[in-house]
C-alpha cells in the first residue's frame, strides 16, 4: 500500500495538538509562553513498498528523519503451513517446502526430509548424500545473489541487482537441468534425491564455478568497497553478539556480529564433516562489528566457501551407487510414532522442523522453525533510532524472506 | 529572437510590434518543440545505457532494432491516462504543481545560447537568469508534495526543498569563478571569451586559430575544481543519483510524485530532463567552450553550415555530460540524507568558497596555473 | 549435553522439583509442570552447565484423545508446549515440555528472558490458542485481527468469508 | 478519455486514432513493483538481465499504483492480502490492467484445499485479463501473457463505438495449441516467434 494507508490510514497523533503562539500575538493572553511542540508522524511502509522484500508491513513513526517506534506487520503471506502439514502426508508435503523459503527451496527440502527420515528412521543412500549437498549448495549460493542483488537495490544501486540475477540465471539452468524447475524444485525427497545427475551436469558445474569466483570480485569492485555503499551501511544497524542470541537470531546474520556458529560445522549433517570449509564472521573491517556492512560481506565470503564445497563434493562424488533409500514408499500410508526436531544451516539460518508423529501418514504436528521468523522479529529493537533510509538498509541486511516468515 | 525582430522588419517591413509577437511564439514554440524531442530522446538513451550496464537489451520492439519509438508510445500512453486527483489532496495546488514545476526548466531554455546565432532571449544577465529561474522548480515540488497529503510525497518534497537549498550555493559559487574570470554574466560572451584570439586580432579571416585561453575548465586548476563542484552540485539540483533522495524509489515509494498519474506524471518527467539538459549545457558553455570543439583552437564559422555544425558541437557536449549523468545513476548508490547535506555544506561550499578566492587572488597577481610559471 | 544429563545435573543444582525426564520414542525432553516451568527454564538460561542462551522454538500443539486397538489410552487430551533451547557455548540442544489442560491453555510467558519467545508465543498464540501469561503483547500476529478461532486446533473448521471475500473451496466462477 | 470514450462513429478516421492510441498503450505496459510470493523472484527475474522484459517497453516497474498500468499479481493472496490488493487495484489510474500470475492467483494452487486462509483466485475480487498459469511461470510465461495483453489491447476500442474486436494471437504463442484452449476458432498459424514477426507484432495484430 503506498499510499492508501499513508493518505487515509489512521495517523493517531501520539502527542497533543501542537499549540503555537508567538509573543506579539494579540490575539493571545500575553502570558502565554511560546510553545513549539513538533508531532511524531506515524507512517506505512508496505505491505506494497519497493524495499520490504514481499508483503511486510512496517509500521513506522518518525520524528523528521529520525524513527521512533517500528512495528513489524506480518501474515500477509500467511498460507497455513503448518495446518497443510498436518492434513497431507509427509510424502506430498515436499512440495509445499518448497514454496517457504522460495529463495532457498533446496535447503527446505533437505530440512524436511532429513526431519522426515530422523522420525521415520530411513537410511539415505552416499551418493544420494553427496547430489543433496552439491545441490543444496548451489542453491545457497543463489539465495546470497540474491540477497545481495537487492540489497544494493535498496540502497539505490541498480545495476548489481542485474549482474546477480545474470550468475543466479547460471545456477537456475544447472538445477534445472536436474529437476526440471527453476525455483520450486520438489527434488530432495524422502530417502534420497529426485533423479540422478544427468550427464555433462557435473563438468558444467565446474565450468561455472570457475567462472563464478571471477565474477565475485566484479561485486567487490560495484558495491562491497564503494565510497557510498560503504557509508550507507558501515556503523549501522550494530548488532552485538548477545542482543543477537537473545533474539534467537541465526545464519549470515548472527555470524555478522563475530560469533562463529553454524549448524554445519556444530551439528554436521549430510556430510559436511567430510569437507573443509571456513566460517566466515564479521569482523568490522569498513566499522563496528556487526554492522550491515558486516552482514553483507559474511554472504559474499559464503559464497566463496559454497563454491569449496561444491567443489569438494564433486571430488569425491562416487561414481554409480543406489540414490533413492528402499522402502520408503510405505511412509505415504504408515510411519513410526515418535517425535524430532530437526535443525539445519538455511541460507538465512537456522531452519528446523519439529515433527510429531502418530504412527500416520501425515505427521500430528509439523512446526517450522523459520530463520526469517526469528531474524525479523529484532527489528522492533533494531529501528529506533536510526534513520528512515538506514531502516531500508537495516531490513535488506537482514535479509528475510516473507515466505518463510509468515508460511 | 533578438536577430529575428530586424529581420522581420527589414525584409519583410513588419511592424516592431507584430514582429515581436511572432518572434516570440516562434521562440516559445521551438523551445517546447525541443524539450519534447530532447526529453524523449533522453528517456530513450536512459533505457537504452541502462540497459547496457546492466547487461540486457533495452527497448528493442517497439519502433524498430533500437526502440527509437517507445518513449513514444510512453508518452502517447501517458497522455491518454485517466487523470486522477486523490479525493483528500488540494486540489488546485495538485493541479498546478506539475506545471510550475516544468516552469523552471523551460524557462531556463530562453537564456540558453545554442550556437551564436540561435538564442532565444540573450540577455546579459543569462548566468544570474538561469540559476534564478533554475530553482523556481523546487516551488512546484513542495506544491506537489505538500498538496498530495501523502506522507511519502512530503518527504520528497522536504527532501528536494533542502536538498535544492543546500546546492543552489555551491553550483552558484562555483559559476562565480568563470563570472569572475570573464567578467561577464552573458553566456554567449563567456563562450567568445573561451574563444579569443591569442594574437588580440578579433576579426579574423581563416577558419582555424588558436585561442588565447581555452576552455574554461582547463583555464586554471581553480576553474576546474569550480567544474567538478558544479557538476556534482547541478546532479543534486536536478535529482539524480546519488543524489535522488527526493524520489528515492526503495525509502519513499515514489517520492513527492507518488499521487501523480498519466499527464501530470509525465510532467515532472519533462522537468527532470529539461534541468538534466539545462545544467549539462549551461556546464558546456561555462566550462567546456560551448559550441568550440576543441580546447585551444577555435574554429571561425558563420552562415547556416557554420550554424549547424556549431548546433551540433554543442549537442554532443551535453549529450556526453547526460551520459555521464546517467552513468553515475546506474552505478553508484543512493546517499542517505545527512551525508547528502554533510556533502554540501561541509565540502562543497567551502571547496567553491576556496576555489573563488583563489581565482581572485590568482586573476589579481595575472597568473593562470602556478605562481611564476606562466 | 544430552537430555540425561541435563536432568542429572538440574537434581544436583536442585532445581528438579516437579521436572520429570521423557525418554520419548525419538526426541528425549524434561516434562516440567505449569507452575515450575519459568523458574526451570530461567534457571536452564542463566545456570552455567546449561547456558541455554538461544531459544530456538516454541511449539504448541493440540493433542486430542488417541485411543489404539486395544482401546488404551495413548494420547491424553489437552495441549502441550514445547521449548527448544540451544546453547551456543555447549553446541548442544534441550527441549522442554508442558502439558497444559484443554479447559485452561495458559502458561507463563518466557519473553522476558528471551525476546525471541515474544513473536513464537504470539504465533502460538494465534495459531493454537495458548495463553502466555505476562507476555508484553499477546495479539494475533500471523492472522489479521478478528479471526475466528486458533487453525491449529484440530477441531477447527475452515472459514467460509473473511469481511466480504470468499474462502470457500467450490466458489462459483465469477462471470464478468 | 472520460468524453468521448467509445461515443465516436466506428469511421476510418477514429479508428485510425484508435490505432494509435491502442499502440501507445500496448508498447508501454509499466507493471508495478508489486511482489508477494515466489512468483515475484520470477517477476524480478523476467525484468533482470536474460529475460529483460524491458524489450516488449514493459520494463519499467513502476513503484506506485499511480503510474502503473499492469498489476502482477505474482503470489498467493490471502485473506489478510486481499484487501491490500483491491485497493491497490483501486488505486491505479484507468485503463488498468491485471495479471494473475501462477497457480495461486489463477485458483488457489496448492493452498486450494487446506489453505484455509487463501483466497482462491483472485478472480473473486479483482477483474483479471490474463492469467498465467504455473508454479511458479517460467519468466517465458510472463512475456507470452505481457504479450497476450498487448493483443488484447490492440483489439479495444477506445473512441469509434461498435462491436468489440476479436484478439489475434497469431505467431506470439510460445507453445502451439495455447492459443486454441483460449479460443477454439483461432488457428496458430506461426508458433514460434522470431525476431522479424516479434517487431512486427504489434502493428500487424491492430489489422484485424
Amino acid at each position: 500500500m503506498a499510499d492508501a494507508m499513508t493518505t487515509s490510514g489512521a495517523a493517531a497523533p501520539t502527542q497533543p495538538a501542537k499549540t503555537f503562539a508567538l509573543p506579539g500575538d494579540p490575539l493571545r493572553p500575553p502570558d502565554t509562553f511560546v510553545d513549539v511542540r513538533t508531532q511524531e508522524l506515524q507512517i506505512n511502509m508496505g505491505p506494497q513498498h519497493p524495499s520490504t522484500h514481499g508483503v511486510l508491513r512496517l509500521a513506522i513513526w518518525v520524528d523528521g528523519e529520525i524513527v521512533t517506534r517500528a512495528d513489524p506487520d506480518i501474515g500477509y503471506l500467511h498460507r497455513c503451513a503448518e495446518k497443510i502439514g498436518e492434513s497431507v502426508s509427509c510424502i506430498q508435503y515436499v512440495p509445499y517446502t518448497d514454496r517457504y523459503d522460495y529463495l532457498a527451496a533446496m535447503n527446505n527440502n533437505l530440512g524436511y526430509c532429513l526431519a522426515v527420515e530422523k522420525v521415520a528412521e530411513v537410511e539415505v543412500p552416499e551418493r544420494a548424500q553427496y547430489i543433496r549437498t552439491i545441490a543444496v549448495e548451489l542453491n545457497r549460493i543463489a539465495s546470497h545473489l540474491v540477497a545481495i542483488g537487492t540489497y544494493g537495490l535498496d540502497l539505490g544501486a541498480f545495476t548489481p541487482f542485474f549482474y546477480a540475477f545474470r550468475e543466479r540465471e547460471e545456477i537456475l539452468r544447472l538445477l534445472e537441468w536436474i529437476c526440471g524447475a527453476r525455483l520450486t524444485y520438489n527434488f530432495i525427497r524422502i530417502g534420497g534425491v529426485m533423479r540422478d545427475t544427468p550427464a555433462g551436469w557435473v563438468e558444467d558445474i565446474r565450468k561455472f564455478l570457475d567462472l563464478f569466483e571471477t565474477r565475485l570480485d566484479e561485486f567487490n569492485d560495484l558495491l562491497t568497497h564503494n565510497h557510498i555503499f560503504v557509508a550507507r551501511t558501515a556503523n549501522v544497524g550494530v548488532l552485538s553478539i548477545e542482543e543477537a542470541v537473545r533474539y534467537g537470531l541465526t545464519g549470515p546474520n548472527l555470524r555478522g556480529s563475530g560469533l562463529r556458529y553454524d549448524l554445519r560445522r556444530e551439528q554436521p549433517y549430510l556430510l559436511y564433516d567430510r569437507f573443509q570449509f571456513d566460517i566466515p564472521v564479521g569482523t568490522g573491517i569498513k566499522g563496528q562489528v556487526g554492522d550491515c556492512w558486516d552482514r553483507y560481506w559474511v554472504r559474499l565470503l559464503e559464497m566463496r566457501e559454497s563454491v569449496r564445497i561444491v567443489r569438494q563434493a564433486l571430488d569425491q562424488l562416487p561414481t554409480g551407487g543406489e540414490i533413492m533409500a528402499k522402502n520408503v514408499r510405505h511412509l505415504a500410508f504408515k510411519s513410526k510414532a515418535g517425535e524430532g526436531y530437526l535443525g539445519i544451516e538455511n541460507p538465512r539460518g537456522e531452519l528446523g522442523y519439529y515433527l510429531i508423529s502418530d504412527g500416520g501418514a501425515n505427521s500430528y504436528r509439523s512446526r517450522i522453525r523459520a530463520p526469517s521468523f526469528c531474524n525479523l522479529s529484532i527489528l522492533e529493537s533494531m529501528l529506533p533510532g536510526t534513520m528512515l533510509a538506514d531502516a531500508v538498509a537495516i531490513i535488506g541486511s537482514i535479509d528475510i524472506v516473507l515466505g518463510e516468515v509468515d508460511r | 529572437m533578438d536577430s529575428l525582430v530586424p529581420f522581420l522588419e527589414g525584409a519583410w517591413g513588419w511592424a516592431t510590434s507584430s514582429a515581436f509577437t511572432f518572434s516570440m511564439i516562434l521562440s516559445v514554440l521551438g523551445v517546447v518543440a525541443f524539450i519534447s524531442v530532447w526529453a524523449m530522446f533522453a528517456v530513450w538513451l536512459e533505457r537504452k545505457a541502462s540497459a547496457d550496464f546492466q547487461v540486457r537489451l533495452g527497448p528493442n520492439r517497439v519502433g524498430g532494432r533500437f526502440g527509437l519509438l517507445q518513449t513514444l508510445a510512453d508518452g502517447l500512453k501517458l497522455a491518454f491516462k485517466e487523470d486522477l486527483i486523490p479525493r483528500d489532496s488540494d486540489k488546485f495546488l495538485f493541479a498546478v504543481a506539475p506545471a510550475v514545476a516544468f516552469c523552471g526548466a523551460f524557462a531556463a531554455f530562453a537564456a540558453l545560447p545554442f550556437t551564436p546565432a540561435i538564442t532565444a532571449l540573450d540577455i546579459n544577465l543569462g548566468v544570474f537568469f538561469i540559476v534564478a529561474v533554475t530553482a523556481i522548480g523546487v516551488i512546484g515540488v513542495l506544491m506537489a508534495g505538500w498538496s498530495s497529503n501523502n506522507k511519502w510525497s512530503l518527504y520528497g518534497a522536504m527532501r528536494e526543498a533542502a536538498q535544492l537549498i543546500s546546492y543552489e550555493i555551491p553550483s552558484a559559487l562555483a559559476l562565480m569563478v568563470p563570472v569572475l574570470v570573464t567578467g561577464s554574466l552573458n553566456l554567449k560572451e563567456i563562450v567568445g571569451f573561451q574563444c579569443l584570439p591569442s594574437d588580440g586580432v578579433l576579426d579574423k579571416e581563416g577558419l582555424v586559430y588558436l585561442s588565447d585561453h581555452g576552455w574554461l575548465a582547463f583555464y586554471s586548476p581553480w576553474t576546474f575544481v569550480a567544474f567538478i563542484v558544479y557538476y556534482i552540485a547541478s546532479l543534486a539540483e536536478c535529482k539524480r543519483a546519488p543524489f535522488d533522495l527526493p524520489e528515492a524509489e526503495s525509502e519513499l515509494v515514489s517520492g513527492f510524485h507518488t499521487e501523480y498519474s498519466g499527464m501530470r506524471f509525465s510532467f515532472f518527467f519533462l522537468e527532470e530532463y529539461g534541468m538534466m539538459f539545462v545544467v549539462s549545457a549551461v556546464a558546456a558553455l561555462v566550462f567546456l567552450g560551448g559550441w568550440q570543439p576543441l580546447p585551444f583552437i577555435s574554429l571561425n564559422m558563420g552562415g547556416f553550415l557554420g550554424n549547424l555544425f556549431f548546433l551540433g558541437v554543442f549537442l554532443a557536449k551535453s549529450v556526453f555530460l547526460l551520459w555521464v549523468q546517467i552513468w553515475l545513476r546506474w552505478t553508484l548508490p543512493r546517499m542517505r540524507v545527512d551525508q547528502v547535506m554533510v556533502m554540501g555544506y561541509k565540502y562543497l561550499i567551502p571547496i567553491s568558497l576556496f576555489a573563488l578566492l583563489m581565482m581572485a587572488v590568482y586573476e589579481h597577481w595575472g597568473v593562470r596555473y602556478l605562481p611564476g610559471l606562466f | 549435553m544430552t537430555v540425561a544429563e541435563a536432568f542429572e545435573q538440574l537434581k544436583k543444582d536442585g532445581q528438579a522439583a516437579g521436572v520429570e525426564l521423557f525418554p520419548g520414542p525419538k526426541d528425549a525432553a524434561l516434562v516440567v509442570t505449569r507452575e515450575r516451568v519459568k523458574a526451570v527454564l530461567r534457571h536452564l538460561r542463566d545456570a552455567r552447565p546449561f547456558a541455554c542462551d538461544l531459544l530456538v522454538l516454541v511449539t504448541g500443539t493440540h493433542m486430542t484423545e488417541k485411543k489404539d486397538a486395544k482401546g488404551v489410552l495413548v494420547r491424553e487430551a489437552g495441549f502441550e508446549v514445547i521449548w527448544h533451547l540451544r546453547s551456543v557455548q555447549h553446541r548442544s540442544i534441550l527441549a522442554v515440555k508442558c502439558k497444559l489442560p484443554t479447559a485452561d491453555p495458559t502458561v507463563d510467558s518466557v519473553a522476558d528472558l528471551w525476546p525471541a519467545a515474544n513473536w513464537h508465543e504470539r504465533e502460538t498464540w494465534d495459531l493454537v490458542g495458548i495463553r502466555f501469561t505476562g507476555h508484553p503483547d499477546l495479539r494475533r500476529i500471523l492472522l489479521p485481527e478478528g479471526w475466528e478461532g486458533h487453525p491449529l486446533r484440530k477441531d477447527y473448521a475452515y472459514p467460509k468469508e473473511f469481511h466480504g471475500i470468499n474462502l470457500e473451496v467450490d466458489a462459483p466462477w465469477p462471470t464478468p | 478519455m472520460g468524453l468521448f470514450e467509445r461515443s465516436l462513429p466506428d469511421v476510418y478516421l477514429t479508428r485510425l486514432a484508435d490505432l494509435a492510441v491502442n499502440w501507445g498503450r500496448s508498447s508501454s505496459i509499466w507493471p508495478m513493483t508489486f511482489g508477494i510470493a515466489c512468483c515475484a523472484i520470477e517477476m524480478m527475474a523476467v525484468g533482470a538481465a536474460t529475460f529483460d522484459m524491458d524489450r516488449f517497453g514493459a520494463g519499467a516497474f513502476r513503484a506506485t499504483p499511480r503510474q502503473a498500468d499492469l498489476m502482477i499479481v505474482a503470489g498467493t493472496v490471502n485473506a489478510k492480502m486481499a484487501h491490500v490488493v483491491k485497493r491497490l487495484y483501486d488505486q491505479m489510474p484507468e485503463p488498468k490492467y491485471v495479471m494473475a500470475m501462477g497457480a495461486c492467483t489463477v485458483g488457489g494452487g496448492p493452498y486450494w484445499k487446506h489453505g484455509y486462509n487463501v483466497v482462491k483466485g483472485i478472480d473473486r475480487f479483482v477483474p483479471v485479463d490474463v492469467h498465467v498459469p504455473g508454479c511458479p511461470p517460467r519468466p517465458e510465461a510472463i512475456i507470452e501473457g505481457v504479450r497476450f495483453l498487448q493483443r488484447k489491447i490492440m483489439a479495444k476500442r477506445v473512441l469509434a463505438d461498435g462491436a468489440p474486436q476479436k484478439p489475434d494471437f497469431t505467431g506470439i504463442s510460445i507453445s502451439p495449441g495455447t492459443v486454441g484452449i483460449l479460443d477454439p476458432t483461432i488457428k496458430v498459424t506461426s508458433t514460434t516467434a522470431g525476431p522479424a514477426a516479434a517487431s512486427a507484432a504489434p502493428l500487424a495484430g491492430a489489422k484485424a
